[in-house]
């Protein structure tokens, strides 16, 4: 058996570091596109190997770090992380086949910081000790400033800086709940230890309800900042925004906040002094920022502005399905996660060349590029179809897992968010009418169709959107025997 | 037999004075002398309570300290020469290049 | 022999002045090797005498796994300094005074690290401070840098003065020098109004020192006048040198006296660590800004008085050894950067290291941007440094200890300190360069990468537990 | 550093003030008599006694302190290189 954990770190990072020290473009993009091909046939090794009947762990490591702090290098991977390397591990060589004719200054840092990006993800994905977790999480930071702030748009530095202090702060808070959580286990039971699930496990342990609120509350705060949810997404637009189109991919690959919500949150939840009122705010601001999300989508003249809201608005499916507390409204959240990162990546690809290719990104400016554009408008519309959530497709799925089960919880909260998809298909329909559709904008001038190596990229992943909307099986079996595992424990607390 | 407290009270008087002139006086040489008096008044201290507590230590760091201060001066008045040496004189209220 | 690596420093400050006369400026640069050798033979012997404990000269020194800790720290920051003046000295005629004001610096850093005696511990601390005074004013030409030189050694005397006058009060109360027999001895201070007297005396003679709000108007100045090799040993080696100190007098001398001076450093560690934060957010000049970084620092690790628990002295200490690393190898590069547009005149003569100096700094020299970036992350604490290493650490005990208002505190600050570090990332990476690409000076190259692996984590762990001997010691 | 005079004046009183009131208010340990005759004051072989023997480890540093000083004072006083 190979180490598949560590080494799903360890070869982008190698990867990354070399690419760094690349000369040309081609020599950048190549080495970059290798490594990542690499990652893929590694997690392709891990899915098949991996057993989705139990939710234990698997390709389980351990070292000794930092005795003193009970701080260990341990790795595994289970459910709920394989979805979302997988996706990480399919999404970026595409990304990078995308990127390929680009031109742009510093391309060897450019796919460099891709590579960093994806080995602090995952590293973020397999790690089961806190120490290591945190560090990871907080290294996603510093490849995702560096790519809006030297290749954004206008207002890169103003969008770079934003995200950057937003969430850092957030993970501060995040940090001090986790201190919290360390030295109240360490009390109880004499042993320092950093280990995920031992302090989760610890965490019902802790005397005071007040206490445990407060950690519970402070960590769940860093995940739903990254996450991002109404209220705390106004880092958001901006940064995705002013992204390039590859560092707006890189932010939908971004899952570590609904992530941490499955691995962390959601097992600590019952235990806390007040359950139910945790539910209720985790509901109130999933079905919030569906709504929102969806009404802010509504009014953008800026596409890519679009996309992000309209990406808010399904960020919020992750928290509603949380909240359901039922196995399938979680798997549900879980796949949310899942498909999102698909949807969003052929959305923003689509984005990106469109303003590459004609300049602008205000939908009022565009018109009729299907005739220009063919190739491109049969990518986009799949997208924004699946986005829309049309049924066949990954999106659906997700959205009506979500729904349908939460509805037994959070009746109310599954109203709103039923509110928000009538507005979700008018916005999407919207944009795809103005801008693809209608009269051609002649001065747009002569508009080139997407290059051959961007159709392929995003085809495949359209196919995979298709694939998985059919037959959302392989990933969901896997997310589902770890949801029940969650529930399971909820339920046997009664909450 | 005077009492141990009247040396204590002399040599807090007199590191009144030198912290009084340390923070008052423009002129380089002055300030170095109200330093002096600053560590000359601890060695009063010392060797007051070297008699009272009748330990040798205190005089033994107080020779040590003179020594020291000695020491300090010398370095001190190097610096306040080149200074001088570049602006003609060592009054610290014109060299305010850099903000206090 | 334990004092192997001292009378191996003080040997080759000796050699160096002594054959630094017979030679010309041209062959002088051969003694910043020399001086390397020496300190890299220092570093040797203390490493490979690690674990040993000694008490030697009649219980005036005192071996133990504190100051070799701190030794190695002091070493590791003249290394970094003396490689770094190799450049700064190239076909200078002062090389050798130069090194000799070094080496006799880090000796009395290191005296002071394991002094057992309070005679001893001033004598060294003096030999740090005078060393300094010259090194500070070693641009005589420089008027910046005699103005520097000039502040530093006032307020340094009169912090000398005030901490002999505290000196002698605990002297007289206990009648002896001897830091265990005044913690055995300590009976009066605790119970008469003098022991107030002295702690505050104390406090304000180290804090002078440790540069800590109010005591820190010197630091900025100094720090921005000096050399930036000499701004480095100061701030990364002198400061230390003020927290080993008071470690010892404090935390040793007078445990019998903690509820007093514990309060004292609250106010003075919130103090200065939100101060020096919030000033730097200011600054335009870097290596000032450096300076204001550096006062919160020093807030942070004096928080590991306040703390008081084992775990926080650990990270305490943890603490002054990553930003010995971090804060000195950041004055490097500032340096480097003022060399470039001094000898190369390409900006701002009079400020050479403003903020525009740095403009596209990671274009006109990549390598030196690079390493400012992984410093200043270390500096705010971002993973995987081992800034982050020691901030989590040392802010995790004071929640530990109950504390979490001081650990909201200094977290707030540790964000707010991100803005001006990111302030200089920016500068480096996304604004267009001014110049053209430059060779990086400062044999920095080297420098830089040898003190990359202590500004990444995975120097934590044996640190970690060295320190922890100290603690299950004292404790 | 330069501040003004009634201010500093201020400080160095309240120093004093602090200092006097807390040498006046302990009780020190102190013996109950000096030694009145004058054989009995000289204390300077006991100085060297110590100074050479319990305190050699200061005495080194102070030989490195004055060398130290020495090097520091000569080069900064030295007038070459100056305008």
């Amino acid at each position: 058996m190979l180490p598949v954990a560590s080494l799903l770190i360890l070869v982008p990072l190698i990867f990354a570091a070399v690419t760094f020290f690349t000369k040309t473009k081609e020599q950048a993009a190549g080495l970059g596109f290798l490594g990542s091909l690499v990652t893929l046939g590694l997690t392709l090794y891990a899915y098949l190997n991996f057993d989705s009947s139990t939710a234990a762990m698997q390709f389980f490591e351990s070292t000794t770090w930092i005795p003193s702090l009970g701080a260990n290098y341990t790795v595994g991977i289970d459910g709920i992380s394989m979805p979302l390397i997988l996706l990480n591990a399919i999404v970026i060589p595409f990304l990078i086949l995308y990127s390929w004719k680009e031109d742009r200054e510093a391309p060897n840092r450019f796919y460099g910081l891709i590579l960093t990006m994806q080995a602090a993800v995952i590293g973020v994905f397999v790690s089961l000790d806190f120490l290591v977790f945190y560090i990871f999480w907080e290294l996603t930071l510093i490849p995702l400033f560096f790519m809006v702030n030297i290749w954004g748009g206008e207002k890169r530095a103003h969008a770079s800086y934003k995200f950057f202090i937003y969430t850092h702060v957030a993970s501060l808070v995040m940090l001090l709940g986790i201190f919290g959580l360390f030295y109240a286990s360490w009390q109880q039971t004499g042993v320092p230890t950093f280990d995920i699930r031992q302090l989760v496990a610890q965490f019902q342990f802790i005397g005071s309800g007040p206490v445990r609120d407060a950690i519970f509350l402070s960590i769940i705060f860093g995940f739903l900042a990254k996450l991002p949810t109404f209220p705390f997404h106004s880092w958001l637009p901006d940064a995705y925004t002013e992204a390039p189109t590859a560092g707006s991919v890189l932010f939908i690959l971004l899952k570590i906040g609904g992530y941490g919500l499955f691995r962390i949150s959601l097992p600590m939840l019952p235990n806390t002094g007040s359950p139910d009122l945790m539910i209720m705010m985790l509901g109130i601001l999933g079905s919030f920022s569906i709504l929102y999300g969806a009404l802010l989508a509504l009014r953008q003249k800026d596409l890519k502005r679009m996309i992000a809201y309209s990406s808010l608005s399904h960020m919020g499916y992750v928290v509603l399905g949380s909240a359901g507390l039922v196995a399938l409204s979680v798997s549900g959240a879980m796949f949310q996660q899942f498909s999102h990162g698909l949807i969003m990546s052929i959305l923003f690809m689509s984005a990106g060349a469109i303003q590459t290719n004609t300049g602008t990104r205000i939908i009022n400016n565009l018109g009729g590029l299907a005739k220009k554009m063919p190739k491109l408008t049969m990518i986009m519309m799949l997208g924004f179809m699946a986005s829309l959530g049309l049924p066949g497709l990954t999106g659906f799925i997700a959205e009506f897992l979500v729904l349908t089960f939460s509805f037994a919880n959070l009746p109310g909260f599954v109203l709103i968010a039923l509110l928000a998809i009538v507005i979700t298909a008018g916005y999407h329909l919207w944009a795809m009418q103005r801008a693809m559709f209608g009269v051609y904008n002649e001065k747009l001038g002569d508009v080139r169709d997407i290059n051959s190596l961007q159709v392929f990229s995003m085809a495949v992943i359209a196919l995979l959107v298709l694939y998985f909307g059919w037959n959302p099986n392989p990933v969901l079996n896997m997310m589902t025997t770890n949801s029940e595992a969650i529930v399971s424990l909820a339920a046997a607390l009664g909450v | 037999m005077i009492p141990l407290s009247f040396y204590l009270g002399l040599a807090a008087l007199l590191f009144s004075i030198g912290l009084y002139g340390v923070m008052t006086h423009k002129n380089g040489i002055r300030m170095i002398m109200c330093i002096e008096l600053m560590l000359n008044s601890a060695n009063l201290n010392l060797v007051a309570f070297s008699s009272y507590t009748d330990t040798l230590n205190g005089q033994v760091f107080a020779m040590f300290s003179i020594a020291l201060a000695a020491a300090e001066a010398a370095v001190g008045f190097a610096i306040f020469m080149a200074i001088y040496r570049m602006h003609d004189k060592i009054n610290l209220d014109e060299l305010n290049i850099l903000r206090w | 022999m334990s004092l192997a690596p001292e009378i191996a420093v003080v040997a080759t400050g000796l050699i160096i002045l002594l054959i630094g006369v017979f030679m010309s400026p041209r062959t002088k640069n051969v003694l910043g090797y020399l001086a390397t050798l020496g300190i890299l033979a220092a570093l040797a012997l203390t490493i490979e005498s690690f674990g040993t404990e000694a008490t030697m000269f009649s219980g005036t020194l005192s071996i133990d796994a504190l100051s070799q800790f701190f030794k190695l720290v002091f070493l590791a920051v003249s290394l970094i300094v003396s490689v770094a003046a190799i450049k700064y000295n190239e076909n200078s005629d002062h090389t050798e005074e130069f090194y000799t004001l070094v080496l006799f610096a880090t000796f009395g850093m290191m005296v002071v690290a394991s002094a057992n005696d309070l005679i001893l511990l001033f004598c060294a601390f003096e030999l740090a401070s005078l060393a300094t005074y010259a090194l500070a004013g070693f641009e005589k030409q420089n008027p910046r840098s005699l103005e520097g030189a000039m502040k530093y050694f006032i307020i340094g005397s009169v912090s000398a003065a005030l901490m002999l006058f505290g000196i002698s009060f605990v002297y007289g109360a206990t009648g002896t020098t001897s830091i265990p027999e005044i913690a055995a001895n300590s009976a009066l201070l605790t119970q008469n109004p003098i022991g107030l007297v002295a702690v505050v005396l104390l406090i304000a003679g180290f804090g002078f020192k440790m540069a800590l709000v109010p005591f820190h108007m010197w630091a900025p100045d100094t720090y921005q006048g000096s050399p930036s090799v000499v701004s480095a040993l100061l701030a990364a080696g002198s400061k230390k040198m003020g927290f080993v100190a008071a470690f010892r007098v404090f935390i040793v001398a007078l445990a019998a006296l903690q509820p007093d001076w514990q309060l004292a450093f609250t106010i003075l560690a919130v103090v200065t660590m939100t101060f020096g934060n919030v000033v730097a957010v200011a600054q335009t000049s870097v290596k000032r800004m450096l300076a204001y970084s550096s006062l919160a620092q020093a807030g942070y690790i004096a928080m590991a008085f306040v703390v008081m628990t084992p775990m926080a002295l650990t990270g305490g200490i943890f603490y002054a050894l990553a930003h010995a690393f971090m804060k000195g190898g950041a004055f490097i590069v500032a340096g480097a950067v003022v060399w470039m547009v001094t000898t190369q005149r390409t900006g701002n003569l009079e400020v050479p290291d403003h903020l525009d100096s740095f403009r596209g700094l990671g274009k006109t020299m990549p390598f030196a941007a690079l390493s400012m970036t992984i410093f200043v992350f270390a500096l705010a604490g971002i993973p995987p440094t081992a800034g982050f290493m020691a901030k989590f650490v040392l802010f995790s005990s004071t929640i530990q200890a109950g504390m979490t208002w001081l650990a909201v505190v200094a977290i707030l600050n540790s964000a707010l300190s991100l803005f001006y570090y990111a302030r200089l990332v920016k500068y480096m990476y996304f604004l267009p360069p001014k110049v053209k690409r430059s060779v990086c000076p400062f044999h920095l190259q080297q420098l830089s990468c040898l003190q990359w692996p202590v500004c990444w984590l995975w120097a934590s762990g044996p640190n970690l537990s060295c320190s922890g001997q100290w603690k299950q010691q004292r404790y | 550093m330069q501040i003004n005079r009634p201010l500093a004046f201020i400080v160095a009183l309240l120093f004093t003030g602090v200092v006097v009131l807390g040498a006046f208010g302990t009780s020190w340990n102190t013996v109950s008599e000096l030694p009145q005759n004058p054989a009995d004051q000289s204390n300077i072989e006991g100085i060297g006694m110590l100074i050479f023997t319990h305190y050699v480890a200061p005495f080194e540093v102070l030989s490195i302190v004055l060398l130290a000083s020495l090097i520091g004072a000569i080069y900064m006083a030295k007038g070459e290189g100056n305008r």
